[in-house]
């Protein structure tokens, strides 16, 4: 048997473990695995195995596993079932089952020949190369209440309204621009002269009127404050007279304020 | 001419497999010599004229696509739940409240211009449409609210919208200290769009 | 019967145009209630069914894919793919037929502990999956086949595996109790991956 078989000898590797090997036997017993001969098949993996050499002993160490325990079937299978053990397999179920694995580890290497052997999809057979997609259209929903439409609506009253304000504001006299108009007549009143006839000259209603005094006195109380012009009253709420200071009266004199 | 069907087959097979066009020389060396590819790529694209997937040439090369006139059926429509921007929402509060207005006229109720898409958002969401257009100068469109817009509300028609007095009432008209003691004016003025004005 | 035309046309540009197998139901919401799908998919098959590609049915839905006769002459497009080991291929074959299963059913089907890298290869493929969890000691990942495996292998579903039915007849489905309990020591070594490892 060893004659016919060198290849084997060297070949471990080559089987996916000891049922694989055992299939392998069995198939070189050329009958149906349904008809299988388990003693013959023991004999033969223990041949084999007794015929490895140079057996690397951790590659090996499962299939030495099964060669002890097709030794211990072999054993049940030759020798009269011990009496005692009622619910321990007899040897022609332990048999039986080891035919079932064979069978079904058969079926498995088959099915997967089988499925290789299909028309595979990249090899044989191809899907769209270049699939277009399906385009999504998003189709929007809102929502809103009647409360939010309410209150946006009121939202906008309040805010337009602020922004009137906002506008009206510049329709005053302001300070700035009183002490702009002020400055131009600086060193150029050299008698004193009552404030009302610096007050700009495009009167307006009331409020105009009253924005302006207010901001022009308060640019009067600016300018005397930096030197530039001096303020008289002669009564409270009587009318205020300003002029230029001595020295701006004078650019090229002596010193003196008033 | 079996030999001729099997070539057409083939073509079908390679033009829907490839991941982009297939010019005529790389096809003339698929089927081999003295193939009419011209011929055959004619046949094929005609059989295909009519049906859902066109043979067309596209970048110097032959590829399949589907029939154009069928893209508004192939996308596939998703709903989205979106919010409206307050300006959207206050513009449509206002074409309620003062339709028919113009665009111009919105503008001026809100003291701002209106932004791009602000419109075309509420007219997607079927709550706004034009309605004629205003004589005129430049006869500007009229904007009114839609039924879909009383439905989604609930309101039977627009004179159900609350008004000014009701809304005040409500606190939704509350006018900040700022705004002093002219809010009667204001109410005045809801009446009149337009009169919002700076 | 133009509506119908057009519901072929637009059929056929819906499988040219999407990436994955479309199911019927899917087709249905896509042409409307009512649409008699199947009639339509059928005789859309029957008028690819001589061409270079042809409609099948993979994974549950409808997709087109080059006949599979014309393999030899599309070859040169062929992605070529890493071969698999034996063992890969063996255990692809029991995750397929006896799914679900756990890793310690296949070693003992295979009567050798599953080398590392086996099922990585596959899951790496999208061939297999971890499914759920075999109630048990250690509650072990249950394996099973993916979507990919049957559109790679042409297969509309797991019923359709090759050989199923004389599997079946024969008790061969059955991983059985000689795999699991009286053939105490390889069961055993089966449990344990690892240990056995070259």
């Amino acid at each position: 048997m060893s004659a016919a078989q060198p290849a084997l000898v060297l070949d471990l590797d080559g089987y996916e473990g000891p049922i694989d090997l055992l299939l392998a036997l069995a198939r070189e017993q050329k009958v149906d695995l349904a008809k299988l001969s388990i003693l013959a098949l023991a004999d033969q993996y223990l041949a084999f195995i007794a015929a490895q050499t140079r057996l690397c002993l951790e590659i090996a160490a499962d299939y030495l596993v099964m060669a002890a325990w097709l030794a211990y079937l072999k054993s049940r299978l030759l020798l009269p079932e011990p009496p005692s053990d009622d619910d321990a397999p007899s040897g022609e179920q332990l048999a039986a089952a080891l035919a079932h694995r064979l069978r079904l580890l058969a079926a498995m290497q088959r099915a997967g020949a089988a499925l290789l052997a299909r028309p595979q999809l990249g090899r044989e057979v191809f899907l769209r190369g270049a699939p277009e997609g399906i385009p999504r259209i998003d189709r929007p929903v809102y929502s809103l209440s009647l409360y939010e439409l309410l209150a946006a609506y009121g939202e906008g009253h309040r805010r337009v309204h602020a922004r009137v304000l906002t506008i009206e504001a510049p329709a005053l006299h302001s300070l700035d621009e009183a002490l702009r108009r002020l400055a131009e007549f600086v060193g150029q009143v050299p008698e004193w002269r009552e404030l009302a006839s610096f007050l700009p000259a495009e009167m307006r209603g009331g409020v105009f009127r009253r924005s302006a005094l207010a901001s022009t006195f308060a640019a009067l109380l600016e300018l005397t404050r930096a030197g530039r012009i001096e303020l008289r009253q002669d009564r409270a709420f009587g009318p205020i007279y300003l002029r230029s200071p001595a020295a701006r009266r004078s650019p090229a004199g002596g010193a003196g304020a008033g | 001419m079996s030999e001729r069907r099997e070539q057409l087959r083939l073509l079908e097979a390679l033009f829907f497999a490839a991941p982009e066009p297939l010019a005529e020389d790389e096809l003339s060396q698929r089927l081999g010599d003295g193939s009419d590819v011209v011929a055959l790529v004619r046949e094929l694209a005609e059989s295909y004229a009519e049906r859902g997937v066109n043979l067309v040439c596209l970048a110097g090369g032959w590829t399949f696509r589907t029939a154009p006139d069928l893209a508004p059926l192939l996308a596939t429509e998703r709903v989205v739940a979106r919010k409206l921007s307050r300006a959207a929402v206050e513009t449509l509060a206002i074409v309620a409240y003062h339709q028919p207005v113009t665009r111009a006229e919105i503008e001026a109720i809100r003291g701002v211009a209106l932004a791009r898409g602000t419109l075309d958002r509420l007219l997607e969401a079927g709550w706004v449409r034009p309605r004629g257009r205003r004589e005129g100068p430049g006869r500007p469109l009229n904007w009114v609210t839609t039924s879909s817009f009383l439905v989604h509300f609930g309101l039977d028609s627009v004179n159900e919208l609350p008004g000014l007095d009701e809304l005040r009432a409500a606190g939704l008209l509350d006018i900040g200290p700022a705004a002093l003691g002219e809010a009667p004016e204001l109410a005045a003025d809801a009446a009149e769009p337009g009169e919002f004005e700076a």
